[in-house]
């Protein structure tokens, strides 16, 4: 086609489109709907550019295969959908105790269980935080649009490669079976983040030794750096240990090295928030009739604003606070019962009515949906 | 001076991890032994060698091993190294791994490893018993015998470990006990030439719960009887199942080399790039 | 070994215990074929009868704690 | 804004005419989105493919009313074509459409599947002659984008006997 | 009037959840109905008789069957079903299963239900592919063949899954294909009989996915070819594996009872109500 | 001994006792440090009482079996910890979808990961509400003693039978493995909850219609009920839909009959809480140090008072907040790095100042450091 | 059946085709050895030829849909 | 409220000295609480056990300021004296303990482990000896109550020789 530049995609296309231009060379996954495009993808273009591709036994095999293949120096990556999701927590858990960059796709359908695996859903956002046990720090971005899927993907490795940690793309089957019209960038005019090698002489290396921003340098397996990486809470030389200030600096880390930068991983869209009295916070897909609905909105004259979180996790309490503070409400329409709303509830500290406009029927938001509970403020 | 035929084994330890977490008498050093000294005997570079291990007392070994380690998640050791080989197959790839770490929770990478035939080596520490959480029957524990879970008896039959993985299609199968450590070297050593999936099932000793629970006497006690009820390959040939009763069979169980994954996917790759598929 | 010699020369050995990492499991007492090595009142493995040791490296491979070393004394040393 | 709805059952194509009619939209310059709606199962039952056209960006990228619906069974149409605005453009395939639900609007019924097996020898192509008919009834996209997209989409050695499906289906309207 | 041997199949269905899902010339109806067919031959009531199913195509089938039915998670049918057996050993429960649910994702539940000889009769419908998420290759998947996520043929060697659970201790195994309807109804009417584990590995085709994408024809063509590559235990005893190659053998291929778990465990419960253990 | 009525007992003891008390009858789990002794006892008590005992192949596994187990009319039970309660999370979630009554105990260890196996820990408290993808209510119970850990083992598998909801001991190594004197009550003396079995006929019966709680009746499998249970959203009849109104009466009765019976399954203790400036805001393990530092305070003359969660989810709002709003401050000890503080913070709206105390050292937290917190207020 | 005959009667059979549950898949007509199946234009099984059914069941048997029913007609009905 | 720690290694049966101690309290109608502490690993290293006694409700259940502590090996007494509040009794075991660590307060050197041989026969039965000792120095529970959860808590056949252990720990105090 002469237009190049504009490809139509669908989203989980644009995901392993952004993948590969990130750099991602392996790929290990389960197929589960409605994430196995990505996979099918995967299995076909990996091999072209000399990537790798394996269909593992179950998602946990994925999880643990794909922190892997990181470790032996090359960005890796799985996808999947919520049961898939629940199983791969515990290996995720690993992959963020032991500062390993990796990038989970994360095509949410409607659960619990197995739910209503062909619907669209936003149900595992609380879950993406919370999903493993113990305490650590995540990323997670949520794309609204099959371009965004695709940029987004690209941070999604970048992050993970500076941070050293898991990013989640929470994508929702809306976006994730969605066409779209991306303009696929030139690689050059591309970002692409690289781990970061120790510069120590191998036998100084201290493998979890933090930086500024509290994040080691990792060499690849093979390297010659024979270092040591466990689940155990270890001291910065890799090897467990349970000194309790040595365990205390290791756990805090894992959530401080996402929480101390935050200004560099967070993104949001905020549109005419300044002159509003109601602010709608939407993500995802659902910001897509979220954002029809305020227009329509200032088309009636309503004086109604957008804010859109990009990276849902970590939640940027300070930046969401200041957005919604003295608003007369804010309205959080999500496909699924509040989860959202929580967190903004926490941050609003009484400054703001938040109303949640959930639905979990199996469909989409309409705009009228979200217009409604717009004109229902007062 | 060095024995001729001596290994200097402390060269493949971090001896700054030692003394290790094991028990006295705890037969895991014996066989953690036994597979320093195949490397060496193979040649491997320490430097591009990766030791997988899961949870387990057994799957500690691999902190006390000098080379990249991993001590992964408790049964997941063989998918985490199968990630390893196949994003790097220039990677010499060791999983240690113990009973109930191969054989129950992770039973399933085991057989799938095996299935796929990837080049990777896993050395099942077999004490019969949960060590770590101190003396629960595994999959391996013998019918009667007595633990903490199995108060009036373990009524689970029990795995033949070798047996299920070569079913499943490890191109390389071989058993040994701590009593037989050089035999296991060499066992270790054959296994780490196979390009392939490779097994070996260490029988070992857990003196501190199996043997106490089990009144099996000391380390050394448990080792000989491992030996005595031992039968080698061509031994078992000749003997009926009857016989073979409460008796395994030591020894290269199965050898039959295939294509190993790893390779199998390089020609997926010259598939792919000469314009194939779809 | 440097020197080559036609008649069998006794070798000589020393059999070194590293007490730090012996656990006292007794097992090289038990593996050792001459009876080199006894437990001592620490419970940690000691050569008692070094001079019959034929280097056969039992009690190196089969001490699970790393703790024994067995090296030969050069014949000329 | 241009609303349009493909409906029928699965394996009649509604989903890959929805891509091509999304690719001519593309060629055409305009901001696309194409979805598709999947029953609880993903086999069998009814398909539909959305597609929006528009010259601004897209919020919503599903129907909401539309402005085009082909239907290619009685089951998609008796349930889709409550979803056409007033004024729209049903068009309706007689071989899967006994009955014509009422609606207010210009409705089409075009021997689709009738033509697919006329022009081409064989049923499948009917996704490509309801494009033809489409885009001459509504003026969707120009003609030469969507010439160029079905080249695009359809697979290797079929581009010949698809753009005679295609002209079939906008000769089938006329002009 | 029935005719003689005819079996009153419908009375089993629920049939206001007819017509099932399954796409036309799927398999997947015919094995269900020798499934049906061997339980009315067993005589088994409907009213103690517990279907199980993972998820998948195949994994439906409990839904439209009348009895007490549950319908899990991926891969974990045989967990579940363990737990209501140990539960409540009075009833009988029936595992269903699909090649991908039953040896990708379940596989450790399938050895570990052979290991401990259960009395569960797992049917697992093998359609060699991921039916339900639309033609992804599975374990069984035969190496060369074409699915989704093996563009370029499958690399991956595939499991005989009678062989593997034989290796793990199953009492009963057999093998059928869907044209071979009527064995396949003896082959489970026996497996039902046994008081232990059994497995009955029913080939079926699945022609929207596996049979369109490796070309192989439609629904009664797949059925014919699955026939033809089909050797009974007899004649292949007396093949060489080279003569057996992408063939399978089809028959009872084990059948050797031996104690059921569920009743072993009457024994613990008589000997800790007598005082002992510990 | 003469004193029958007091026995020492170790807290994950007294919880196998108190689940034999509550009529469980069937155990399946898998070893895991801390949690292991409830196996160990279950091997050995269940068979004496004619129950029957399981020690799966791995956590996955063992909730499933328990699942059946219930079903079968069993009332069932697993017992792990972190990693083990991580891969429980996808058939917990499948539990919960099917209205399935049973008990899963996490002792909590310190993670994330493999983390310290034997320290304490309350990390997973969010993970007890969130783990599983997909929206849901749950019950989580956590003791403060090993006889509390008896009462709540025995609450817990009521309150599971009365709403058909799996429940959450989330107790802590702490309480795990301390030992204490309980009053064993004679059993007459126990309230013991049965499952409500249907009162239609067979043919009539409709296994997921709610009563006026939103709680369905439950049959035995072999009963004769003939029902079908599915992962899939399901109608009241069991069967899968996706009627968007059936799906959203299916997913929100989830949620709902937790929440609109919170009275009856909420339970707090709360001390001097009228006169307080402070409140002490603490649970599970860690309410025991809490407790002492709030006689501390008292003793020193400060106004504290004390509020202890016993049921931690569902979250009670309302109660929460009439107990802090206009306090100068709440002070949240806890054994993570805010998890609780999170949800306090989120129903204070502003009203106090919420003030966490972390420690995540594998140490348990100390009266004297929640007094110095105490005495930081102003 | 009622009657004893020492003589071979022609049995007969209904072959019946559930519409609603056939999906057309066309095994029926294929498994028939009597070709007593054919398929109509609406794609689902037909009876186009039941005075040769052998009452073999086949078609039943293999049916995936469950649309088939054979039944033998009373000899003398 | 009387605060003790019961410390050595594992394998010395510390933990079941503390659960001795604790239903000897439960017994004399005490609240007791009874704590161990593991190390990062099950297996080896230091043992801890701790025992808390008190006729009020007890909070907090570890030890903050210890009463008594008993210390069985060197490493032990080395960690754990400095938990000794002013005024405690420190008992040492001559055989683990060469230095006894400087505390405020009492110590007594008991020959727990050479007194258990000596009267048992057999080392194990050192904690018995310890906890005879401990009471007889500190009156932590009356003495009946002491034997009758010894009793309670010994492996069947071996109670007699255990309440010689105990006895012969009071003795090794005196009264
Ligand atoms: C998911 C999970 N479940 C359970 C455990 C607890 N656990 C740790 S090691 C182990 C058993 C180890 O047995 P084995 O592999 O035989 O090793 P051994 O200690 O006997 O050498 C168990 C059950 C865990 N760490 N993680
Ligand atoms: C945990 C989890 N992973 C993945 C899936 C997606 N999934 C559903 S069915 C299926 C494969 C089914 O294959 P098989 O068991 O062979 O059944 P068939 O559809 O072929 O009959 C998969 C991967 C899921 N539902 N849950
Ligand atoms: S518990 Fe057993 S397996 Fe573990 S270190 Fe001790 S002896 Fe070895
Ligand atoms: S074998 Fe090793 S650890 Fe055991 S006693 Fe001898 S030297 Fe010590
Ligand atoms: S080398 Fe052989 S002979 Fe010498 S001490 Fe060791 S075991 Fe004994
Ligand atoms: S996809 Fe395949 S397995 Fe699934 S119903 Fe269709 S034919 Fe059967
Ligand atoms: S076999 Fe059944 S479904 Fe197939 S065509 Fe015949 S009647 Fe119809
Ligand atoms: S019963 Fe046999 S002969 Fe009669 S229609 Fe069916 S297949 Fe044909
Ligand atoms: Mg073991
Ligand atoms: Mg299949």
């Amino acid at each position: 086609m002469p237009n190049q530049s504009r490809v139509l995609m669908q989203g989980n296309e644009a995901i392993l489109e952004g993948a590969l231009a990130a750099g991602m060379r392996f790929y290990a996954g389960y197929p589960i709907t409605p994430s196995t495009e990505i996979a099918e993808l995967a299995a076909e273009r990996l091999p072209k550019v000399g990537g790798r591709f394996i269909q593992m036994e179950d998602e946990i095999a994925s999880m643990a295969a794909v922190v892997g293949g990181s470790l032996a120096g090359v960005k890796s990556m799985t996808a999947t959908s919520g049961p898939g999701f629940s199983l791969k927590q515990e290996n995720l858990g690993y992959a963020i105790h032991g500062d390993i960059p990796c990038v989970v796709i994360n095509v949410q359908r409607m659960g619990p269980s197995t739910g209503l695996p062909t619907s669209p859903a936003q149900g595992d956002m609380q879950q993406a935080r919370f999903g493993s046990h113990g305490d650590y720090g995540i990323i997670a971005l949520t794309p609204s649009s099959v371009s965004e899927a695709y940029y987004l993907t690209i941070r999604a490795f970048n992050l993970s490669e500076q941070f050293r940690v898991p990013v989640i793309l929470l994508t929702d089957e809306v976006i994730g079976h969605m066409r779209e019209a991306v303009s696929l960038p030139d690689p050059s005019e591309l970002t692409v983040a690289e781990r970061r090698k120790p510069t120590a002489p191998k036998g100084e290396h201290k493998p979890f030794a933090p930086d500024a921003k509290g994040v080691p340098t990792l060499p690849n397996f093979g390297d010659g750096y024979r270092f040591h990486v466990t689940g155990l809470i270890h001291a910065e030389d890799g090897f467990a240990t349970s000194n309790p200030k040595l365990v205390d600096q290791a756990v805090r880390r894992l959530t401080n090295k996402i929480t101390d930068n935050i200004d560099e991983i967070y993104e949001a869209e905020q549109r005419e928030i300044a002159d509003a009295d109601i602010v709608v916070f939407s993500y995802g897909g659902t910001a897509r009739a979220a954002r029809r609905a305020v227009r329509m909105a200032r088309e009636k004259g309503l004086k109604v604003g957008f804010y859109r979180p990009i990276t849902i996790w970590p939640f940027h309490d300070e930046m969401v606070r200041n957005a919604i503070a003295g608003k007369k409400a804010v309205i959080i329409p999500e496909l699924n019962l509040g989860q959202m709303a929580r967190e903004v509830e926490r941050v609003a500290h009484g400054t703001t009515t938040v109303i949640p406009v959930t639905k979990v029927t199996g469909e989409i938001l309409t705009p009228a949906e979200i217009l409604a509970a717009i004109e229902e403020v007062r | 001076m060095a024995i001729a035929g001596k290994i200097p084994t402390r060269k493949y330890l971090r001896q700054d991890r030692l003394p290790h977490i094991w028990c006295p008498g705890c037969g895991h050093g014996i066989v953690m032994q036994a597979l320093v000294r195949a490397i060496h005997n193979v040649g491997l570079s320490q430097d591009k060698t990766v030791i997988v291990s899961g949870i387990g007392c057994s799957s500690r070994a691999s902190g006390y091993m000098d080379f990249d380690t991993i001590h992964t998640t408790h049964g997941r050791a063989l998918a985490f190294a199968t990630g390893i080989k196949m994003a790097n197959p220039e990677l010499n790839v060791i999983v240690m791994t113990g009973d109930g770490d191969a054989s129950a929770i992770g039973g399933n990478h085991l057989i799938h490893a095996a299935r796929r035939n990837i080049g990777i080596t896993c050395i099942c520490l077999n004490n019969n018993i949960y060590g770590m959480t101190s003396g629960q029957f595994s999959p391996t524990t013998p019918e009667c015998a007595l633990a903490t879970t199995a108060p009036y008896g373990v009524i689970d039959p029990s795995f033949d470990l070798c047996k299920l993985v070569q079913a499943a299609g490890a191109s390389y199968v071989a058993r040994g006990t701590a009593m037989q450590a050089r035999m296991l070297e060499k066992y270790i050593t054959n296994a780490l030439k196979n390009d392939g999936f490779s097994f070996i099932e260490a029988i070992d000793q857990c003196p501190t719960y199996f043997g106490r629970k089990n009144k099996l006497g000391d380390a050394y006690a448990m080792m000989k009887r491992q030996q005595e009820t031992s039968v080698s390959v061509s031994k078992a040939a000749a003997m009926t199942p009857a016989e073979l009763e409460g008796k395994q069979v030591v020894g290269e169980l199965w050898n039959s080399p295939r294509p190993e994954y790893a390779k199998s996917y390089d020609q997926v790759i010259a598939k792919a790039q000469q314009g194939g598929g779809r | 070994m440097t020197a080559l010699a036609t008649e069998r020369k006794p070798r000589l050995f020393t059999v070194e215990v590293n007490t730090t990492y012996c656990k006292g499991c007794e097992i090289c007492v038990q593996v050792c074929p001459k009876n080199v090595l006894a437990m001592n009142d620490r419970l940690k493995a000691n050569v008692v009868n070094l001079k019959d040791c034929t280097g056969c490296l039992n009690c190196e491979i089969y001490c699970p704690d790393f703790a024994i070393n067995v090296e030969e004394v050069e014949a000329n040393a | 804004m241009t609303q349009i709805m493909l409906t029928g059952s699965g394996g009649q194509g509604m989903i890959l005419a929805g891509i091509i009619l999304a690719k001519a939209g593309i060629l055409d310059g305009l901001n696309v989105t194409q979805t598709q709606s999947y029953g609880p199962e993903a086999r069998g039952g009814a398909s539909r493919a959305e597609v929006i056209l528009d010259t601004d960006e897209i919020d919503f990228p599903k129907v909401v009313a539309a402005d085009v619906i082909l239907a290619m069974t009685q089951e998609a149409a008796d349930k889709f074509s409550p979803k056409l605005r007033a004024g729209g453009t049903l068009i309706v395939d007689p071989a899967g459409v006994h009955t014509v639900p009422a609606v207010d609007g210009k409705v089409h019924v075009v021997e689709i599947t009738k033509l697919a097996k006329e022009v081409t020898g064989r049923t499948v192509s009917a996704n490509i002659v309801a494009l033809g008919a489409m885009n001459q009834a509504c003026s969707l996209v120009s003609p030469a984008a969507l010439a160029a997209a079905v080249a695009d989409s359809v697979p290797k050695g079929t581009e010949a006997v698809n753009q005679k499906a295609l002209a079939a289906g906008i000769a089938a309207i006329g002009a």
